[in-house]
């Protein structure tokens, strides 16, 4: 049973739509964070897969590059949070309303 | 024969680490099973002979993001139950999996494969990581470098945005007043540090 | 010769510019001096073209182009011919009488200057009215004299009546003018020139249909100068004016320039004779329509007006059968008499103090006997009593009724004859016979100045002579148009015929004598006569301008406020302004899904995500299947 | 400086506009006045320099900006072009010196030549992308003058002058578009300039449909019923000279465009909707000269009449043949002279007394003789008295439309008729009767700044009225390019029928001699 990159896209598409869920669905922001972090590791196996069958590089440094930025991500969101946290005690999503329309 | 046993057993693994990721109420074992998730796809990326990015995987999710996590989730003391208002799960999971149907509906159609063409080959004959630094630093220089000066940006940005005042800010406060606030600032991490 | 041409039309402008300076000063008289002296330097320069003309010459010159593009090719273009020339002495005589009894006239009226300088432009444009050589020329003159009657009906602007008399002829005068202006499109489009010669050469070679069109739309453009039914009701109300510019315009010169167009244009309806035979018949309708309304009319101008009016169905009958050089011929006389009979009733006016109802006059000619002369003389000639001019011109147009066999419509004009001597001598009877009633009302008459009536003989004059002209005049006019001679052969018929119209309007002559010489109370509507309906509806005009009010004018008014309020602000504008609403209160509405809260914003992401990939799909799917289908 | 001459037109006023921002606030008036004035005698050399018996573009200047998809600098003029021009100019002049406004005059000065740079852009592009960027900067200015110098409604009058317009212009936009990327698949180039589009000859199904995304963005602009709602607010609202600058060149712009663009482009599409726009334009005539009869305030008349006017405007412009265009073209002019006049006219009563409500007026003729005269000259014009400027384009866009249809002339020649309605009607309710109200009594006649702007004013409507032939000349010529143009292109029959060739025209009439 030959494993294609089909199997490959697809175990992408379903840990995305995993991640999806978790974005809709988590009220803290904490949890928040993880969800996407699920999200760009859901790329990221796209990538590898494409750049192995298709035999071609491209697609790894991509991936590299992806975990650069989501580790800058977690550094600053984090720094936020604590930001966030310290003026109102809560990392609820809920009460962040200030972008009102 | 290997390779599919594998890829089907880290798939389910993967899978269902996140699926308790997102689904559990415990933060403790959402960020668990996360990490677990993380080293898991590094597997992936083993199978696929991207050798440098498994490492890299490891190092950075499950060895930095993840150890930042769990000084958050210390920081923030969500190690109880989480209380989450929720509204339509059912919408959520209607989206999510639409979502996921559209995706996969879009990557297995054979609609772009057929124009892809290899623009740097893997070369045989050196190792993965020696490809890798290979391009990285000829084609890939300069978002390479790009990417550490945004790295660098975002540490420095962390360290400032956790440790400073939201409420007051220091350009617009004459001399004496930021005397004053840090003469309490003082007083007060050493009242803390007594606790 | 051409400098001669040039003096004649463009003397009346440069007076009327010259006064037009002095418009805003207080009266000089230097302005009515100067106005009336240029216009005398025209009616010369004319005399001289008139003499150049007997002798067998025109003039025609070209001054500048007007306008050109493409094929169109319009000159300022003017002719002196032998119809032209004999319009510019009647013109010309007119005003120049006109202008020298001005004087006298408006001596105490604050707009003096400005009087004259539109009476003189009123001039200027009669005179390219009838010299311009071509149709667009013809309709500057048209459209100028229409802006000069506007001007001068609503002189004393101050009266609403006579500001809404001048827009009711201006606005009237306006319907025609669009059929004229139709017309000379068809003409432009059929013959590609507006040029007289050109067009009458080329006429005849058109489809009969597009002949009767420009005959048709020219003669309704007609109709509104010259005050024919249904366009009529504006020349008694223009009796507003001052009475010189009533002589000028509304008798002698501009409600005539419909005649002077069906004439211009015989060429044209010599081959329309169903045109021409309805143009006669209008024309009698008119005459006799006019001429019953003159019965009743307790406005002296009012009656001289409707006598015109009279008169000028006369001109159509005429010129409608073909006999142009008799229409013209009858406008010509017509001219001076009417013009002399309005200048009459201008000094009795001056006298009673712009008292207009005759019936509180009376025994006005011990005091006023050179107005009285004047009158009566003016009215015998109206009244066509030999041998005066009226007699000559109005009964030729009887003449040809005759022999061209149209027994009805000279039915109709012999009546009418009769009824034409009757109400003028029933105004000269209650204006100067009778007791003197305008004691009751305090009133001191006086004679004119001298020198306006000096200035009105010239008119008396030829009221009593121009008859004699007609074999000098049929000679030069018939160089250019049709010469038929209107003889009955039969000198028993022609003789009985003669006799019997002259027993007639003596008799109908003396019957007004004898009903208002002796005339002694001011009637206040209670009288039997007064109360019966046939004098109800004459006296009101057949009702026809209340028709008009109710008919036009005020569903106009009412359609105009409806698609203004109605249309205009409830349904164009509120449709704009709805869509612009349903914008906005969709932002109202949606704007909810901005509440801030970023789980929901989350969610509209992904939605949007899912929409986004839907819409991938769908159009790589369908292109697919477009693809597919090529191959 | 003559090859540059258009540029310098262009983009002197916006320089000089600049630089205003520097100058003292008490000699604004007198800097913009200098600058307007030079402005203008620059355009009237531009016409001395005009070589009126050549049809085509003259002063073309060419720069590249995104060579890559043939977007270029390119203007030029011809004989439609210069007239409207010196228009522009001279109403910007005129308007400039006859301000009576006191509020903030330096920044009025200021958006006025900025205007006044738009509005030679947009008749001097030659490239559809350099004709849109004025054509929507033109909006900028204006929106500020109602936005800021209006009367209580003026926030609503702006915003919907500007929405509404600027909707039509996108649509426009992707019309533009849209036959720059036809152009591209037919000739493998991409080309924006106008010229290179009128050699291209579309299908008659492209034509219909980019004829109607220009249409709707003309039509806005001209405005045509029923997109004409925005002007009676604009006006309304408007300063004096926002509404003489409005109804005497920004109108002008949208049935420039028609000329411009949707005749010698799309000559099968003009032909198929020529009816269509004919009943629009004729419903313009009549329907909103009954609205003027019914307005009460006298610049409601005026911009009305405006609308009822333009109406003439389109029905002479899809004439199609010399006649017609010419006489729109030249109409066009015309009315932009003597609606400009009376909006400043109605501009000086309003500084008087500011209403305008005619109710309050009646017998001013006897306060104010002279601006009763100038008032009355002008009506005249506008009523279409032969000898004004008004009647040479009314009567020659009647004439050129008579020959596509009869009934149509006749039911939109009642122009004659209602514009006459309520153009006196109006006047006499001003004008004439007896002064009823006492602050009427010692208003004062025009004054010499008044005269010095109405009377160059009075003296244009009388001497080309008389002698139209160097407006005429030159206009006529271009056109008649324009129509061989479309004849030459046309591929139905029916428009083949309704466009004259003029080239073949002389032998045609010969063989007509002949039969």
């Amino acid at each position: 049973m030959e494993i294609t990159l089909a199997h490959y896209l697809v175990l992408s598409g379903v840990l995305f739509a995993i991640g999806l869920i978790g974005v809709m669905r988590r009220k803290n922001l904490l949890m928040l964070f993880f969800a996407t972090e699920i999200l760009l590791n859901a790329t990221n196996i796209g990538f590898a897969a494409i750049s192995h069958y298709y035999n071609d590089l491209t697609g790894q440094m991509f991936a590299f590059f992806i975990i650069a930025i989501a580790a800058s991500e977690v550094a600053v969101g984090l720094g936020l949070l604590i930001v966030w946290y310290k003026r109102t005690g809560k990392i609820d999503l809920d009460i962040m309303t200030s972008m009102r329309g | 024969m290997f390779e599919a046993i594998a890829f089907y057993l880290f798939a389910a693994l993967t899978i269902g680490m996140f699926t308790i990721t997102v689904m559990t109420s415990q933060a403790l074992y959402a960020l668990t099973a996360m990490a677990a998730g993380m080293i898991f796809i590094s597997a992936f990326f083993f199978i696929l002979g991207a050798d440098f990015l498994g490492v890299i995987q490891i190092i950075v999710y499950t060895g930095a993001v993840m150890a930042l996590y769990a000084f958050g989730m210390m920081f923030f003391d969500t190690t109880r139950t989480m209380v989450e208002k929720r509204e339509n799960p059912r919408v959520i999971f209607l989206l999510g999996v639409l979502a996921a149907t559209l995706v996969v509906f879009i990557l297995i159609s054979p609609i772009v494969s057929g124009h892809l063409e290899a623009r740097y080959p893997i070369d045989a004959a050196v190792g993965n990581s020696q490809a890798i630094g290979m391009i990285l630093f000829t084609k890939y220089l300069v978002p390479f470098e790009v990417a550490a000066v945004m790295l660098l940006v975002a540490m420095i940005a962390g360290i400032v945005l956790a440790g400073k005042k939201m409420d007051k800010s220091l350009t617009l406060m004459a001399e004496e007043e930021i005397a004053r606030i840090s003469a309490i600032q003082t007083s007060q991490d050493a009242k803390e540090g007594v606790h | 010769m051409e400098i001669y041409l040039y003096i004649a039309l463009f003397a009346p402008l440069v007076g009327s510019l010259f006064a037009a300076l002095f418009g805003a000063t207080p009266k000089t008289m230097l302005t009515g001096i100067v106005a009336s002296g240029l216009l005398f330097l025209s009616l010369v320069s004319s005399a001289i073209l008139l003499n150049y003309v007997m002798m067998g010459h025109t003039v025609h010159v070209e001054m500048m182009t007007w306008i050109a593009t493409g094929d169109l090719y319009i000159p300022y273009g003017f002719v002196v011919d032998q119809v032209s020339v004999v319009m510019m002495m009647v013109v010309t005589i007119v005003s120049t009488v006109v202008h020298v009894y001005s004087i006298g006239y408006m001596d105490h009226d604050k707009g003096f200057n400005r009087f004259f300088s539109y009476l003189s432009a009123f001039v200027f444009s009669m005179m390219v009215l009838v010299m311009s050589d071509n149709f667009a020329g013809l309709f500057i003159g048209w459209e100028g004299v229409g802006l000069c009657s506007w001007l001068l009906i609503g002189f004393w602007y101050h009266k609403e009546s006579a500001t809404w008399a001048a827009n009711e002829a201006f606005i009237m005068n306006r319907i025609a003018d669009l059929a004229m202006l139709i017309g000379i499109f068809i003409i432009y489009w059929n013959i590609g020139s507006l040029q007289y010669d050109v067009v009458f050469a080329e006429i005849a070679n058109l489809p009969m249909p597009i002949i009767t069109w420009i005959g048709i739309f020219l003669f309704i453009g007609a109709m509104g100068k010259s005050a024919q039914f249904p366009l009529h009701t504006w020349l008694a109300d223009a009796m507003e004016g001052p009475t010189p510019v009533s002589a000028l315009i509304h008798a002698a010169t501009m409600v005539t320039a419909g005649v002077y167009l069906v004439v211009r244009a015989n060429p044209v309806y010599d081959l329309i004779p169903d045109v021409g035979l309805f143009i006669a018949s209008l024309g009698a309708f008119v005459a006799i329509f006019a001429a019953s309304m003159a019965l009743v009319n307790r406005d002296m101008k009012r009656i001289i007006a409707y006598s015109t009016l009279s008169q000028l169905g006369y001109m159509f009958v005429a010129a409608g059968l073909g006999a142009y050089w008799v229409a013209l011929f009858h406008l010509m006389a017509h001219a001076f008499f009417k013009a002399l009979l309005f200048l009459g009733a201008g000094n009795v006016m001056h006298a009673m103090h712009n008292e207009l109802d005759p019936f509180k006059m009376g025994g006005l000619r011990k005091v006023m006997k050179g107005t009285f002369i004047m009158m009566t003389l003016a009215s015998v000639a109206l009244a066509g009593i030999y041998p005066f001019a009226g007699f000559f011109s109005k009964d030729l147009i009887l003449e040809a009724a005759f022999v061209e066999n149209h027994y009805i419509i000279y039915a109709v004009l012999l009546f009418t004859a009769g009824l034409t001597a009757f109400y003028s001598f029933r105004l000269v009877a209650l204006i100067f016979h009778g007791e003197e009633r305008y004691k009751l009302f305090g009133i001191h008459p006086h004679e004119a100045y001298k020198f306006m009536l000096v200035a009105m003989a010239p008119l008396l004059i030829l009221a009593i002579i121009a008859g004699s002209f007609k074999l000098s005049y049929f000679e030069l006019v018939t160089n250019l148009l049709p010469a038929v001679e209107y003889h009955i052969h039969h000198p028993m018929t022609y003789w009985m015929i003669t006799i019997g119209t002259q027993l007639f309007v003596i008799l109908a002559v003396l019957l007004a004598y004898k009903k208002y010489a002796s005339w002694s109370s001011v009637p206040d509507g209670t009288s039997k006569l007064e109360n019966c309906f046939c004098y109800k509806l004459l006296s009101n005009q057949y009702y026809i301008p209340k028709l008009y009010e109710e008919l036009f004018s005020k569903p106009y008014r009412e359609l105009s406020r409806i698609a203004w309020k109605q249309i205009d602000l409830k349904i164009v504008d509120a449709t704009v302004d709805g869509i612009a609403n349903l914008i906005y209160q969709t932002g109202e509405k949606t704007h909810t899904m901005q509440n801030g809260n970023l789980s929901s914003m989350l969610r509209w992401m992904v939605i949007g995500l899912v929409v986004l990939l839907v819409l991938a799909v769908a159009f790589t799917v369908g292109y697919n299947a477009v693809t597919m289908r090529a191959m | 400086m003559q090859e540059h001459i258009l540029s310098i037109l262009i983009f002197f006023p916006a320089l000089a506009a600049m630089l205003g921002f520097i100058v003292h606030k008490d000699s604004a008036r007198a800097y913009g006045i200098t600058v307007a004035a030079i402005e203008f005698f620059l355009s009237l050399w531009l016409w001395n320099l005009y070589d009126p018996m050549t049809s085509g573009m003259q002063f073309m200047e060419k720069a590249p900006l995104v060579a890559a998809f043939g977007i270029n600098y390119l203007v030029g003029i011809d004989g439609i072009s210069l007239f409207i021009i010196i228009l522009s100019t001279f109403f910007t002049m005129i308007g400039i010196a006859s301000l009576t406004e006191t509020r903030r005059v330096k920044d009025l000065i200021i958006t006025l030549l900025f205007l006044e740079m738009t509005m030679v852009g947009v008749f001097a592009a030659l490239d559809a992308i350099v004709f849109y960027v004025f054509w929507e900067l033109s909006l900028i200015p204006m929106l500020y003058i109602i936005g800021a110098w209006g009367g209580p409604l003026r926030i609503y009058a702006s915003i919907k002058f500007f929405l509404y317009t600027f909707t039509g212009s996108l649509v426009m936009l992707v019309g533009m578009l849209f036959m720059a990327y036809f152009y591209y698949q037919a000739t493998g180039q991409w080309s924006f300039s106008i010229l290179e589009w009128y050699r291209l000859i579309l299908p008659e199904n492209f034509q219909l449909w980019l004829f109607a995304a220009f249409f709707v963005g003309f039509a806005i602009k001209v405005p045509m019923f029923p997109f004409h709602t925005w002007l009676p607010y604009a006006h309304g609202q408007a300063p004096t000279i926002g509404s003489v600058i409005l109804a005497a060149i920004l109108l002008k712009m949208g049935t420039y465009a028609f000329v411009r663009f949707s005749l010698p482009l799309f000559p099968d599409a003009a032909v198929f909707f020529m009816f269509p726009i004919a009943i629009l334009a004729i419903i313009m005539i009549v329907y909103t000269a009954m609205v003027a009869y019914a307005q009460e305030d006298i610049k409601q008349v005026v911009a009305y009449s405006s609308v009822s006017h333009m109406g003439v405007i389109i029905l002479g412009t899809f004439a199609l043949n010399v006649e017609g265009i010419s006489g729109s073209v030249f109409l066009m002019i015309a009315h932009g002279v003597v609606s400009g006049a009376l909006f400043l006219l109605v501009g000086v009563i309003y500084d008087r007394r500011h209403t305008k409500l005619m109710s309050e007026f009646g017998g001013l003729a006897s306060v104010m003789p002279r601006y009763a005269t100038i008032f009355g000259i002008m009506m005249m014009a506008s009523v279409g008295m032969p000898l004004t400027i008004n009647f040479v384009g009314e009567f020659l866009s009647l004439l050129g439309f008579y020959k596509q249809s009869h009934a149509f002339t006749l039911v939109a020649g009642t122009a004659i008729i209602v514009g006459a309605i309520y153009m006196l009607s109006a006047y006499k309710k001003m004008f004439f009767g007896n002064v009823t109200k006492d602050e009427n009594k010692n208003l004062k006649d025009v004054n010499r700044t008044e005269l010095l702007a109405l009377v160059p004013l009075v003296i244009i409507t009388i001497w080309l009225g008389v002698y139209p032939k160097p407006v005429l000349e030159p206009i006529s010529n271009s056109v008649e390019s324009i129509v061989q143009l479309m004849h030459d292109k046309a591929q139905t029959k029916e428009a083949q029928a309704r466009i004259p060739d003029l080239a073949n025209q002389g032998a045609m009439n010969s063989q007509q001699e002949t039969h």
